[in-house]
């Protein structure tokens, strides 16, 4: 029954992530020599002849066997060297870096959005199960998860910059006019703020105005779905009677009580819908001209350029293992049973 | 203290309306521990919550009065406002539920859920809310309370956690308790024990008790007096020992005879014949027991509505024919 | 433990070889790294044909696990078990649907919802058995075997069709029952067969189970936490505490003079009518089943009559009268004997 | 099985919004059949003299830049469309009942592996492991499938794994041993059957994001092959025309495509109306 | 019209150029519009103002700063054009619809003043301007130019390859006379190798500023040249956030020639065509580069904005047909001569012209004959549409009753490829033939190229300059170069090639040579040509001074804004 400490917890999901992490290791490594294109005939350029493709080749490392290829892959692996991104020219270190904030921003953006919507929507439907509240509730968050993403992006950029000309150009993450605030911690609306400036922060979250809502809508339908099922199902539980029963305020049955208790599916879910938003956030990306690594990853995986593919994939792979973690710990802050049958 | 009169909950479901109590009366005195006794479906439970304002939403009550006099209210119990309600709960009347360990909020330390009660409840300045707490839990004699109060359902055994139960709701020392099968799922020695505790502070508290349970012997060893339910009917109510001594429902005497008891043979133990009435149906018999009757008298039991009589001055049963 | 073997052969001579023989039967499950849950410790008893045996003890005394190792759910973490003479513990538990003994043993549910298939009609959970294990029949036979069973557990024929939910607790509870005695078997473990029911019904049951046992002439292992029940339907019982048997003797003679605390406790919690509560002797919680100290016996600390010794040596079953054994250094009529 | 379908029709009668997404199901189901059949136009059929047409009488949706009607493409596409999401979720159901109903049954070393498999697979952020896929094969309508399928696989092997391992130890399934059944024997007619109801919900669910898989492929290029008609290409190539005024190509492929989606996620919703006795209050 | 006319240049020298740079598909749209510093009348700019410049473009993101690198896109070049200097730059002239071109016959003075050939014309020796500096203000000097010219003849890759192109090859070519003055000898005699020094890639880049960040490994710093600026040209780097946008500002300290009126230039990564336009509609950005047809043809008739639309030299959107007998181990239909010919009648010329190109393209169809009078290039086939001719083709051929094939597009080009093949694929089925169409995403088309693996495809191919011999060298002759997407060999039309580029436009057995290799073009027809496309550009009305260049990048030098 001891209860594990924080750190074993942290230690044994690390170790229990590990062959996830090698397995994505070796398949990324097999997906992208699997694509047909052939990088070397794509970098040596258009007019060279078979000679200059054989020795770009070489450059490349790609005329050896394999397994050599692979095992050259890993030991660049463990020295931290993700290689160099053939079409932007840059380490995939760098480009991932300076990358992944954009995409966190914005992806965390729009999971802030859809929590914030969703929750309140969710716990409102459960409280009126079967009301025409319910009802709407369920058609509006089943709508959002119904279109893709990339359509609701290019309607919204239509209607609202084109036709309204409420929001700006989805130029990426900042305004022509405005430079990117001192990289702190990568995301502009943090920085920027933390560098006190309000205009900066103003037209950053002017810009991510548009994709988060494209990429909340997303997500809308799963957070409510699960807020909804969840509460429902504590609301009817007998725990929720006893507090009930002993005169505990509504406030306080719903909130302290119920939905403290429905939050560790609604915490699942999240982790899920986070991964999930990640994936989806490629398309948005693509449409918003937002700099993120999804964008990335979609023109290296046209170009055949394995680093950034391998890279890419990699990150996700470590980010999604830090997500799982974070929502372990999130459990055992919620949830004193959290760890405890294991 | 407590006078209910003629309570009749209804369910609406998808599968149709059911009448799960129809006039039920009983009444609770002062100090007083009434069982009521009853197969599952006989409405022992949605009685209590009725009570207690904590239906579900298909409930809902369609007549009747639950008039709960203490020395502080007066009041009908069906017919007030959920705010005060509210505060009737837990300081007034309270409840304990069947299995404890998911009555409790799984994810808050015990103690605090006791805190919580106390808090709406009383004046207490928060400073002494936690010494109050621990009172209580010292006195549901829970072992070593100062630890306990910081332990989480999952962490406790099931007798500890009913104790826990009893102490969240005695803590603003309500003068009606019900218990709704409190020691179901719990082994007996561990029932003898809650039970004892039970009656102990009861008796401390001079506070009267509802026991609700299936357990027709448990009932008697504990209870002054016993109303015995049927398909949502109330077909017997008297003390305990002029129940058992002499049974004037059929069912009641039925009852008794289908318990197994240290005494008892195998051949005396007898069964109880058919099932019990679907409450769903629409052409409902007056008598919901005489299917399963053996004394049924199509012209004497198919009157409408149901003969309710007092035997005795505190011996009342729901019978045409009584034994 | 093992001694007692010879003695039972001694005491009863006449018996005739019995039906099923457990021998230092152990379970253990691994808990986390490096604890061990004994479940089932050291368990030794037998069951004669025809003979119906109640087991007793509380929740999480090692019942369940101990009549799934029996009825072959389970593998055997030590031990053996015979059956009519076989070695049957041998036999991984994945392996033994097919095994020859498979229906001469079995096993009648506590939970009537749950163990029945929520997609099976009664019928097809009756005939289940038979399809699985007397494959021979033809579709006639087995329809009018069917109804054979139905009619023997007292369901309606007109039930069959129906599904579980369709079904209340005593019907469901008689096609868990139609379903096991479907083979014929020669021993029927009864795990709580009447928890879940209500007074009624539950009467109705444990008579039908003692027609039932009259006219198959089974052998019963009874599990109940009811001393009531068990004293009503069996001849022997066994206490069990903490995964050890503490107490076994025939059940008039435990019920009226048990000789271990704990039995006495659990009888003396039997509530009754009219009769007035008595405090209980027993207090505070059990011990932990996780890696017990080998040496300390298992009700030490809520038994009122522990001593030093019973921490330093574990007691273990003796026999204080024919056929009544009780594991405890200090047994009721000893204990009563020295007062008086 | 009356009741069933008692309950069912109570369940659709109950709830409007259910009795709506059958109804739209039952339209989607009959376009893919019949949508070749009643097209007023053939789909492939250029004419580049209506090349660009905005919705008229003669042209309900418009025309597409090749001249071909908008309409008639978008209902002969609904049995591509359903198609690839049927076989897609068809196949990670079969495959991941398969692998989860094992995992979750013998449990120890077959349920790590697999489960490892699965966690491997659930570390790749999906899409991208589709487009990989979809790159690495070609793009073929197999190859989406395959691909729709792999992505897929996870939740139905983690779903249907739990939902095995919830009931493993439940007494029908201990009963069944009892009475003779083999393991398999159990998986197959014991424990399957019985997760069924509640894998339906997924399916439908599931569906839906199929094609919306499909649609988003079809986006980054990696979609079917032309002049096949299929709503995701129809919206990535109509999604261009936008800026430039010409809505319709994009909008109706678009919104028939989000009431197929619509549809399958009210099933869904429906469904566990169905199932979930919970909810049924 | 285009003549071409051979033109001295001060020098004395005989301009041409075939660059094989240029032979990069068409396709690929990407900006930079150049004008040299020797400015024509026309074009020459305005004083320097502050003006700032806003510009997107199709067809990518320039990924690197240094042109000599692996993998350097296109849009790179137009980067490298106004960061760094050449020695020497091209004329301009005015074209026929009142736009600006480069002139590819005039050279004109960059970072060298002035220069001389020697007598026996195999080396010359260029002046240094004595004021040039780089942007870290140190003196551009002829020991950089020399590193620069090793770099670009050592590194490998395309740059060697181009520079080889011109018979620059080896380091010992080079020779530092002094700070100011640089010689450069000649392998042979080659008509290229003068323009050769012209064209984007023999830069001129500061050695001393690179020299502390070579390695072993690295021995040319492309590492750090790839993200760093180490030039002398009007434009220096002040933000370079790789695939997001870069920023230019004028270096005020350009010598080599006028300085441009526009202070600052962000060029911005907006992926998404609809998005490029609605911007420019929206007035958020100045320039609107390499635009597809439909939005050429649109916003041209806004008359919102100010439009170019150039045919690109040299450059053709055909569909190629594989010639070989065998396929694949597989007989191939296209091998019989009577197919190709069926298929250039079958072919839907009009309805592709109108609906998949807008009209915006120079047609290459119809208009020819079967005995080409004209050495024009590209000129126009004599096929077109027509039936019935295809069907009888089809009779006579080996494949009276058709055959499967597919048709393989770059996923790049699908906003006019993929309807035209849809159209292709409609039409071919009139003749039994069943097209599957293929399209390969960008990146993998390169290989499709390589491979030659495909019956069909759609090809898009272009020269830097209108030299029909250096055209016909990559797409038909036997040497099998990647352009050839026919694998189309021929001994007889090898010859007639071969011929025609050692000889000189102009001379008659030139001119014989290249209207017979045409002629037999036409009558086997190994690949059908569609369309000549343009390079459109959109600039607000406040932008002008837009010139068309051979390198198909936008010269930002040479633009003014209001």
């Amino acid at each position: 029954m001891a209860k594990p400490s924080t750190s074993q917890i942290v230690t044994q999901r690390i170790l229990a992530a590990l062959p996830s992490v090698i397995g994505v290791v070796i398949v990324t490594f097999l997906l992208t020599r699997a694509l047909p294109g052939d990088p070397a005939a794509f970098f040596a350029g258009p007019a060279a002849t078979a000679a200059a493709i054989e020795e770009v080749r070489r450059n490349l490392g790609l005329d050896k066997s394999l397994l050599e290829q692979f095992f050259l892959y890993v030991g660049d692996l463990f020295r931290g060297d993700l290689g160099v991104s053939l079409i932007t020219g840059q380490t995939v270190v760098y480009d991932l870096m300076t990358r992944l904030p954009a995409s966190l921003e914005l992806t965390l953006a729009g999971l802030v959005l859809a929590i914030a919507l969703a929750v309140p929507l969710g716990v409102l439907a459960a409280t009126r199960p079967n009301s025409w509240i319910d009802h709407g509730i369920r058609l509006l968050a089943t709508a959002g998860v119904s279109l893709p993403t990339f359509f609701t992006g290019l309607f919204l950029i239509y209607l609202l910059y084109y036709r309204l000309g409420v929001v700006p150009a989805p130029l990426g993450r900042l305004n022509i006019l405005y430079s990117a605030p001192p990289q702190i911690t990568g995301f502009y609306l943090v920085d920027s703020l933390l560098s006190g400036n309000l205009g900066l922060f103003g037209a950053a979250a002017a810009q991510l105005f548009l994709p988060a809502v494209t990429l909340g809508l997303f997500a809308l339908a799963p957070l409510t779905r699960v807020t909804r099922a969840s509460m429902l199902g504590m609301l009817s539980s007998d725990f929720i009677r006893t507090a009930r029963a002993s005169g505990l305020p509504p406030r306080q049955v719903l909130f302290g009580y119920a939905f403290r208790n429905a939050l560790l599916p609604i915490v699942t879910t999240l982790g899920i819908v986070f991964s999930f938003l990640l994936g989806a956030n490629i398309l948005v990306e693509k449409v918003f001209a937002w700099p993120g690594i999804g964008s990335y990853a979609v023109e290296a995986l046209v170009a055949s350029d394995y680093a950034p593919i391998q890279g890419f994939i990699l990150t996700m792979a470590l980010l999604y293992v830090v997500l799982n973690l974070l929502i372990d710990l999130l459990y055992v802050v919620i949830d004193p049973r959290a760890g405890v049958e294991s | 203290m407590l006078s209910v009169e003629d309570l009749s909950v209804e369910f609406r479901t998808r599968a149709g309306v059911v009448k799960a109590l129809e006039a039920v009366n009983f009444s609770v005195q002062p100090g007083e521990t009434v069982g009521i006794v009853g197969e599952s479906g006989s409405g022992k439970s949605v009685t209590a919550f009725t009570l207690m304002g904590v239906l579900d939403r298909a409930g809902q009550v369609t007549a009747g009065r639950a008039l709960f006099q203490s020395n502080r209210v007066a009041v009908d119990l069906l017919k007030e406002s959920e705010s005060s309600l509210r505060q009737l709960r837990g300081q007034e009347l309270s409840m304990i539920f069947q299995n404890p360990r998911t009555a409790l909020n799984p994810i808050r330390q015990v103690g605090k859920q006791i805190t919580d009660v106390l808090r709406c409840h009383s004046d207490l300045p928060p400073a002494d809310l936690r010494l109050k707490a621990l009172e209580m839990l010292a006195s549901v004699r829970i072992p070593d309370p100062v630890k306990r109060y910081e332990a989480y359902p999952y962490e406790l055994s099931g007798g500890l956690c009913q104790r826990i139960m009893i102490a969240l709701a005695l803590a603003c020392s309500p003068e009606l308790l019900i218990a709704d099968e409190p020691t179901t799922g719990l082994d007996v020695t561990t029932q003898t024990t809650v039970m004892n505790l039970l009656k102990d502070l009861a008796a401390q508290r001079q506070m009267a008790t509802v026991l609700i349970t299936h357990d027709l012997a448990l009932a008697s060893e504990y209870c002054d007096r016993i109303v015995v339910m049927h398909a949502g009917h109330v077909v017997e109510s008297a003390p305990t020992h002029s129940l058992f001594s002499q049974p004037r429902h059929p069912y009641t005497a039925k009852l008794i005879a289908a318990t197994p008891e240290p005494h008892k043979s195998f051949a005396e133990l007898m069964p109880i014949g058919g099932n019990l009435p679907d409450l769903k149906a629409m052409d409902l018999a007056p008598c919901r027991f005489s299917t399963r009757c053996d004394r049924f008298d199509s012209a004497l039991c198919g009157q409408t509505p149901l003969k309710r009589a007092a035997l005795a001055p505190d011996h009342q049963v729901a019978c045409w024919q009584p034994l | 433990m093992t001694q007692l073997q010879p003695h039972f052969a001694n005491a009863l001579p006449h018996l005739p070889p019995p039906l099923l023989r457990v021998e230092n039967l152990c379970k253990v499950f691994p808990v986390g790294k490096a604890a061990q849950l004994h479940a089932v410790d050291q368990v030794s008893f037998q069951i004669q044909p025809g003979e119906s045996l109640g087991l007793v003890g509380e929740s999480g005394c090692g019942k369940s696990t101990l009549i799934r190792l029996i009825t072959r759910l389970l593998d055997v973490t030590s031990g053996e078990i015979y059956f009519d003479d076989a070695l049957l513990s041998t036999t991984a538990a994945r392996q033994f649907p097919r095994s020859q003994h498979r229906a001469s043993l079995q096993l009648v549910f506590q939970d009537p919802t749950d163990s029945l298939n929520p997609r099976f009609s009664a019928y097809d959970t009756i005939a289940d058995p038979i399809r699985r294990l007397s494959p021979q029949q033809d579709k006639q036979q087995l329809q009018a075997r069917v109804a054979e069973l139905a009619d023997w557990v007292g369901l309606p024929q007109d039930l069959l069709s129906r599904f579980p939910h369709q079904l209340s607790g005593g019907q469901k509870a008689r096609v868990g029952i139609a379903r096991a005695i479907a083979l014929n078997p020669k021993l029927l473990v009864l795990d709580e067969p009447t928890s879940a029911l209500d007074v009624s019904v539950q009467a109705v049951i444990l008579h039908l189970l003692a027609d039932l046992k009259q006219r198959l002439g089974m052998s019963y292992l009874f599990v109940s936490h009811d001393l009531n029940v068990i004293r009503l339907l069996c001849d022997r019982v066994l206490v069990m505490y903490l995964g050890k048997i503490v107490e076994s003797g025939p059940v008039d003679q435990i019920f009226s003079h048990p000789q271990h605390p704990y039995t006495e406790a659990l009888i003396s919690a039997i509530p009754s009518f009219e009769s007035k509560p008595h405090p209980i002797a027993l207090t505070g919680e059990p011990r932990s089943p996780i890696n017990p100290a080998p040496q300390v016996c298992r009700l030490y600390g809520r038994c009122p009559r522990g001593e030093d010794r019973c921490q330093q040596v574990m007691p273990e079953l003796q026999a204080i009268a024919p056929n009544h054994q009780v594991a405890c250094h200090f047994p009721v009529s000893a204990a009563a004997d020295s007062r008086d | 099985m009356t009741t069933t379908l008692k309950h069912t029709r109570y369940v659709i009668g109950e709830n409007l919004i259910t009795f709506a997404a059958f109804a739209l199901f039952l339209a989607l189901a009959l376009m893919a059949i019949l949508g070749p059949a009643i097209a007023p136009y053939s789909p492939l059929t250029t004419n580049s003299a209506i090349a660009l047409q905005s919705p008229s009488l003669a042209h309900w949706f418009g025309t597409d830049q090749l001249g071909r009607d908008v309409l008639s493409r978008v209902m002969v596409a609904t049995r591509l469309d359903l198609g690839i999401a049927v076989l897609a979720v068809a196949l990670s159901f079969v495959v991941g009942s398969f692998l989860g109903t094992c995992a979750g049954y013998f449990g120890g070393w077959t349920d790590r592996i697999i489960s490892r498999c699965i966690d491997t697979l659930m570390a790749f952020p999906l899409f991208v492991l589709a487009m990989g896929l979809v790159a690495a094969l070609g793009n073929s309508i197999e190859n989406i499938i395959y691909a729709t399928a792999m992505i897929n696989l996870p939740l139905y092997t983690r779903v249907i794994r739990s939902e095995v391992l919830v009931r493993r130890s439940a007494g029908f399934v201990e009963a069944a041993r009892l009475t003779g059944n083999g393991d398999w024997r159990i998986m197959a007619y014991h424990l399957f059957p019985n997760v069924l109801p509640v894998m339906m919900v997924h399916v439908s669910l599931n569906m839906g994001w199929a094609i919306l898989n499909a649609a988003g492929l079809s986006f980054i290029g990696l979609g079917v092959q032309p002049p096949t008609a299929e709503w995701g290409i129809m919206v990535a190539e109509g999604a261009t025309y936008i800026v430039s005024g010409e809505w319709w190509l994009a909008l109706f492929p678009g919104a028939v495509l989000m009431l197929a989606v619509f549809c399958f996620n009210l099933l869904g919703d429906g469904l566990r109306d169905l199932i979930d006795p919970r909810m049924r209050t | 019209m285009r003549r071409r006319r051979l033109i001295k240049t001060s020098m004395g020298l005989v301009a041409g150029i075939t660059l094989a740079n240029g032979l990069k598909a068409c396709s690929s749209p990407e900006a930079a519009s150049t004008d040299t510093s020797a400015a024509v009348g026309t074009a020459s700019g305005g004083k320097p103002s502050d003006a700032k410049l806003t510009m997107v473009q199709g067809g990518g993101f320039p990924n690197s700063l240094d042109l000599h690198r692996v993998g350097t896109n296109r849009p790179a070049y137009g980067i490298s054009w106004v960061m760094y200097d050449r020695l020497m730059t091209f004329g301009s002239k005015e074209l026929p619809d009142g736009s600006i071109s480069y002139d590819y016959t005039v050279l004109e003075p960059e970072l060298a003043e002035s220069w001389e050939m020697a007598e026996d014309g195999l080396s010359v020796v260029f002046n240094l301007r004595p004021d040039a500096t780089f942007h870290n203000g140190t003196p551009v000097t002829a020991k950089d130019v020399k590193w620069s010219y090793d770099r670009a003849v050592s590194i490998g890759g395309f740059p060697t390859f181009q520079m080889k192109a011109g018979a620059l090859e080896n380091p010992d070519q080079f020779e530092v006379v002094d700070d100011q003055t640089f010689r450069v000898k000649f392998l042979r005699p080659d008509k290229l190798t003068m323009i050769d020094m012209a064209v984007p890639i023999p830069v001129i880049i500061n050695s001393e500023l690179v020299k502390p960040h070579l390695t072993a490994a690295d021995p040319w710093g492309a590492e750090w040249l790839n993200a760093n600026d180490a030039g002398s040209g009007a434009y220096q780097l002040s933000e370079f956030q790789p695939n997001e946008r870069i920023t230019l500002t004028r270096f005020e300290n350009w010598k080599s020639g006028p300085l441009p009126q526009i202070k600052e230039v962000i060029v911005l990564n907006v992926p998404e065509a609809g998005n490029r336009r609605a911007l420019l509609e929206k007035g958020d950005i100045d320039i609107n580069y390499e635009l597809s047809e439909k939005d050429q043809k649109e916003l041209t008739a806004m008359s919102k904005f100010t439009t170019y639309s150039t045919p690109i030299e040299n450059c053709l959107y055909s569909i190629d047909m594989h010639t070989n007998a065998q396929l694949k181990g597989a007989e191939n239909p296209f091998a019989d001569v009577k197919v190709r010919q069926a298929v250039a009648y079958a072919i839907p010329y009009d309805a592709i012209m109108e609906t998949a190109l807008y009209g915006q393209a120079v047609p290459m169809y119809g208009e020819g004959k079967f005995e080409p009078d004209s050495t024009t290039w590209p000129q126009p086939t004599p096929y077109k549409t027509d039936m019935e001719m295809a069907k009888k083709l089809m009779a006579e051929s080996a494949y009276p009753n058709g055959f499967e094939t597919a048709l393989a597009f770059d996923l790049g080009n699908k906003e006019w490829a993929e309807p035209a093949v849809v159209l292709i694929q409609e039409s071919l089925a009139q003749l039994g033939i069943a097209v599957n169409i293929e399209k390969v995403p960008n990146a993998n088309f390169r290989s499709v190229l390589v491979e030659k693996s495909r019956p069909m495809i759609v090809n898009n191919f272009g020269g830097w300059l209108n030299y029909p011999d250096y055209f016909f060298f990559y797409a038909y002759h036997g040497q099998d170069a990647t352009f050839n997407g026919s694998s189309y060999k021929n001994p007889e039309m090898d010859k007639l090639i071969e011929a025609a580029l050692a000889s000189e436009p102009g001379k008659p057995d030139y001119d014989q040579n290249v209207e017979d290799f045409i002629k037999l073009a036409w009558a086997e027809m190994p690949r059908v040509p569609l369309v000549q496309p343009k390079l459109s550009v959109a600039m607000q009305p406040s932008v002008s001074g837009y010139q068309y260049w051979f390198h198909r990048q936008l010269d930002f030098r040479q633009l003014q804004k209001a």
